[in-house]
């Protein structure tokens, strides 16, 4: 009958530099989109003057807006799926493997993730400058799984981690093959924290900018469109207009990934 | 309930060893398990009794010696291609599958048409008393569910010897003896060998026709239960199952004249009176009642002897109020126990 | 070793509720704790009795009623105002201080000079038989170790009152009883009353001055060992102190003459040979063996009587070998048992 | 017994897979490592037609390098010990409260972390616009904080939950007050992942290119000044250097954030 759920709670001062913090990390937030509706068109004041949609249907009549979109969708998607394929087979292949150590191999995998960005795109540059290739949407590619194997590695992993040794066991025990095993029982246990690791590499992805300018040719993805918008000081309420699609599809998959690893995290 | 020594072998153990780096796990160990037994691996933790199970069902691979599965080499053979099925110290129950789903995993995998995996799962489910809950989830049931679940997972595909890894080790007391009782009749039900790896003593000794008592990677002895109970052979075996009052050099040599170390059970010990008269037969003693432990069943007393040891006696509680006992502390008493009672035990038993 | 009536009361809980939303863990519980007694909460899991426990400690503040420590109500009193301290489930030692410093801590905050503090310590340390392991880490220690350093550290500030969380709850059986008899050796030399909580009934009758049946969040029954196991009042009782045969309706109005349920202990019950004459005195009762378990200490017999029911019988072997015993299954016996060994049980008893 | 130390390893193929996984993770860092020392001023063949130190000196002749280094570690350091104080605060508010759910709460902290760059660039810089402040090193330290504070809460509050609150109880029972118990129970407890977020932070901050170029004035943080660098071929491998010594500084922390934390990852 232990019970965690009303234990003297936090002191209120704790609760209200707590509160601050917060406020402080979610005001850039609202200010964007509170701006996306402003009247203005070039200088800021607040309170905006007005509220107005018309940002919004001027976006939609951009055709260069709609083509970095969907460039921007496409290496996401394509990224995201090189990345669960490797990540998994990555994770699966460290997840219990000793040889020099499983902490230095874990490592070994992170570390590009923390790679600064500009250093991943020069290094990435020379690279594919070394084979002669053209940038293309693939070199984006490239470049964006980078960064995106880790995240599903790390989400498989930790879900590998918590999944019973003994249930790999018992399949095997009744009958069944390691690639059975894999098909009935790893993959259905990994499923959510692959799905989530997914989610969140797309929108990892989605945002990408350095690694994306050292990567591409001519091609530009909706944030390097945002990027070079912002030379346009008229043009600032469209591209807060387009920064609110890009938190949008940007959250809509981490609030999902959230989700899905709810039951690992606690 | 006793072996059948002319019953064929299930299992065979032939000075099978596993080695952890330095660790003995499993330290020359010699076994054979008769076809239909109930028999169990007793040990503490760290006794090497789970590695052997594991040796068997083939998680392990054993560093030298040879394991025979109704007298087949087994070294090399993968899990699943062994007709043995274990259940599990955690169930190991697929979480994201149905109960049903789960007791027919192994028929799936062997490809059993589906009309007879449904059939079979429904008699296994039937079996452990599960019928109707094909459709929960393990997460739905409670831990004896649960357990019953593993069971069935492991009966169905009717493997020819079972094994068991403490499968009862995280119910509580009502529970598990509830379950010991299933068990059994479980057991004697569907014909099928045995192997149960438990820590708790008195488990090995309700269920098992036999039973190995490991220590330190080795086996201390193999008997029915009552062999092992009454004839320990060794100081560990003694102290392990149940409590023994061990009688050493001098006081051994002086009850009972020899200075081989014996071993007595507190509950062969009679108490009585000073003054009053004791069967010849029996071997005597004298001391004083140290202390007096009151345990419902049965009373402990903590008797010293006139030479300083300590025995403990056990007396089962026959009358009501008998916790008010004519016994004082301080008392002198006499203690008698038969000859036969005080077992001798092996001076190379090799353990601590 | 009985409660003293006419000593101070030391803790007091007075129409004590505690709800989680719409569970009541802790249910008008009304008990009276004398100064220097060892005092158990006994109870399955999810019967209040850890509530209870954190309620006098001050982690958790009850819904309703009044708790009294020494005559003191104590309701908003937070923890580190109250004089008792606790010695944790899982011991709570921290874990980046060393032994000294974690039996040492109480005295550090309550700015206690230093020498007066190490020399505090030091006697603590011996009381728990770990003198020189001052600068181990936590880390270092065995089970039975830890559980000894959290004593040490609760016992050092001098409560007037300790309360155990189910500390022996996580040591293996051997260990587990060494632990109790030292328990509650250094609870007579401190003389501070002890409030124990556990599931395990053995332990609750071994260490206890007096128990408390918890159920559902209610006390069901509160007395010394002896009084709760030999007068259990309600049903839960008799099956969860011990084990108990309980006679019901037309076999218990057939045998006992009254349609009141009562419980006989299955240790109270003798058997006898057909024709074997039995004392007048006693109540008989005719049956077949249906099964023996051999217990090692003692048989198990589980009996048939002629009407269907089934009483279970143990006995204790007194002598050599006696799991060869001369009563078969399937034997016709008789039973019988004094009238004053079968109790009868409280109708209102509100368990299932 | 149990022992997990030998049980069937990985099948080859998987082996494989996950080896060339990793390669394709490093190889850019090492070309870029390998770069730095190429005898060749601006074009890059393979293999470097003959090693040399010779940029390593002259990029320590370059007065606006040590500039840019010594803003950068500025701001991270400055950076770094806000996000300490402040996630700490949070974590503690947060770790055991329920109010209108944890785990919304725990999202909202985290959110911040997942909002792209170049979002909270420019509402950093719309937000800083209004109230008509300079752009000067505090602004790029305050546009830092927002992700670093996260990064010391993530690891702040993993600690905590992985804390037995019986601790806290103990320290209680035995006369501590809520800020003696913080002291003494809490602080040393949660030290070495708070250490490690601190780490984790600083690297975050030190690579930080997108959030600096909204947030910055004139000053040029090391990341920025290598960007700057880009558009002189001539001084290609003086930039690696550079690189070099942003990878050096990024990974030493991560590194030892690493090893802090080992013991909570397993």
């Amino acid at each position: 009958m232990r019970s965690n759920l009303e234990t003297p709670r936090s002191p209120l001062a704790l609760k209200l530099a707590a509160g601050c913090s917060l406020l402080f990390l979610h005001v850039p937030l609202c200010i964007i989109i509170l701006y996306a509706f402003t009247t203005e068109e070039a200088a800021f004041t607040f309170p905006p003057p007005g509220l107005t949609t018309q940002w919004f249907s001027q976006l939609a009549n951009r055709g260069d807006f709609w083509e970095s979109l969907w460039l921007s969708i496409a290496v996401a998607t394509t990224a995201t799926l090189v990345a669960m394929i490797l990540g998994t087979l990555l994770s699966l292949a460290l997840y219990r493997s000793n040889f020099f150590g499983r902490d230095a191999i874990s490592l070994l995998v992170i570390l590009p993730i923390a790679l600064p960005g500009i250093v991943t795109g020069i290094a990435l540059r020379s690279a594919i400058s070394l084979t002669g290739a053209q940038f293309t949407f693939w070199t984006i590619v490239i470049g964006h799984a980078t960064f995106c194997i880790v995240t599903v590695y790390n989400n498989v992993i930790a879900r590998l981690r918590r999944t019973a040794h003994s249930q790999v066991e018992a399949s095997m025990d009744l009958g069944a093959s390691t690639w059975q095993t894999f098909r009935y029982i790893i993959l259905p246990n990994i499923a959510t924290a692959l799905l989530a690791g997914g989610m969140l590499a797309f929108a990892l992805s989605f945002d990408e900018v350095i690694v994306t300018t050292f990567t591409a040719g001519q091609q530009r993805t909706l944030p390097i469109w945002i990027f070079d918008q912002l030379t346009r000081p008229r043009d600032r309420p469209v591209t807060n207009v387009a920064a609110v699609f890009v938190i949008a599809v940007t959250f809509i998959p981490i609030l999902l990934s959230y989700r899905l690893t709810a039951s690992t995290r606690e | 309930m006793a072996a059948n020594q002319s019953r064929s072998v299930a299992v065979s153990l032939r000075q099978v060893c596993r080695y952890f780096g330095d660790v003995r796990a499993v330290d020359r160990v010699d076994l054979d398990i008769y076809d239909g037994e109930f028999f169990s691996l007793l040990g503490p933790s760290g006794s090497g009794k789970t590695t052997c199970l594991r040796l068997i069902a083939g998680f392990e691979q054993s560093t030298s010696g040879s394991i025979l599965l109704h007298g087949q080499e087994v070294a090399g053979v993968p899990p699943y291609d062994r007709d043995v099925n274990t259940v599990f110290q955690d169930y190991a129950l697929f979480p994201h599958m149905s109960v049903g789903e789960n007791v027919a995993y192994g028929l799936m995998i062997r490809k059993v048409p589906k009309d007879e995996r449904n059939r079979r799962v429904r008699e296994m489910l039937d079996l452990v008393r599960l019928s109707g809950m094909e459709n929960r989830r393990p997460t739905q049931l409670s831990g004896g569910q649960r357990q019953r679940v593993a069971l069935a997972r492991a009966l169905v595909n009717q493997p020819r010897v079972l094994l068991l890894d403490e499968p009862l080790g995280a119910l509580d007391l009502k529970l598990r003896q509830q379950m010991q009782v299933e068990l059994k009749a479980i057991q004697q039900q569907v014909g099928i060998t045995f192997i149960f790896v438990t820590h708790d003593q008195e488990e090995a000794l309700t269920m098992s026709d036999r039973l190995a008592v490991f220590n330190h990677g080795r086996i201390e002895q193999i008997g029915t239960p009552a062999e092992v109970y009454e004839r320990p052979t060794t100081e560990f075996v003694a102290g392990f199952v149940g409590t023994s009052n061990l009688l050493k050099g001098d006081t051994a040599t002086r009850l009972m004249g020899s200075a081989q170390t014996v071993a007595i059970r507190p509950e062969k010990i009679r108490i009585y009176a000073p003054g009053e008269i004791i069967d010849t037969g029996m071997v005597q003693a004298n001391g004083t009642i140290k202390e007096i432990i009151y345990l419902g069943m049965h009373n402990k007393y903590l008797v010293s002897l006139d030479n300083g040891d300590e025995l403990t006696v056990v007396q089962q509680n026959l009358d009501a109020l008998s916790a008010v006992n004519s016994i004082g502390r301080g008392h002198a008493v006499q203690l008698a126990w038969a000859r036969a009672s005080a077992h001798p035990l092996n001076p190379a038993g090799g353990s601590k």
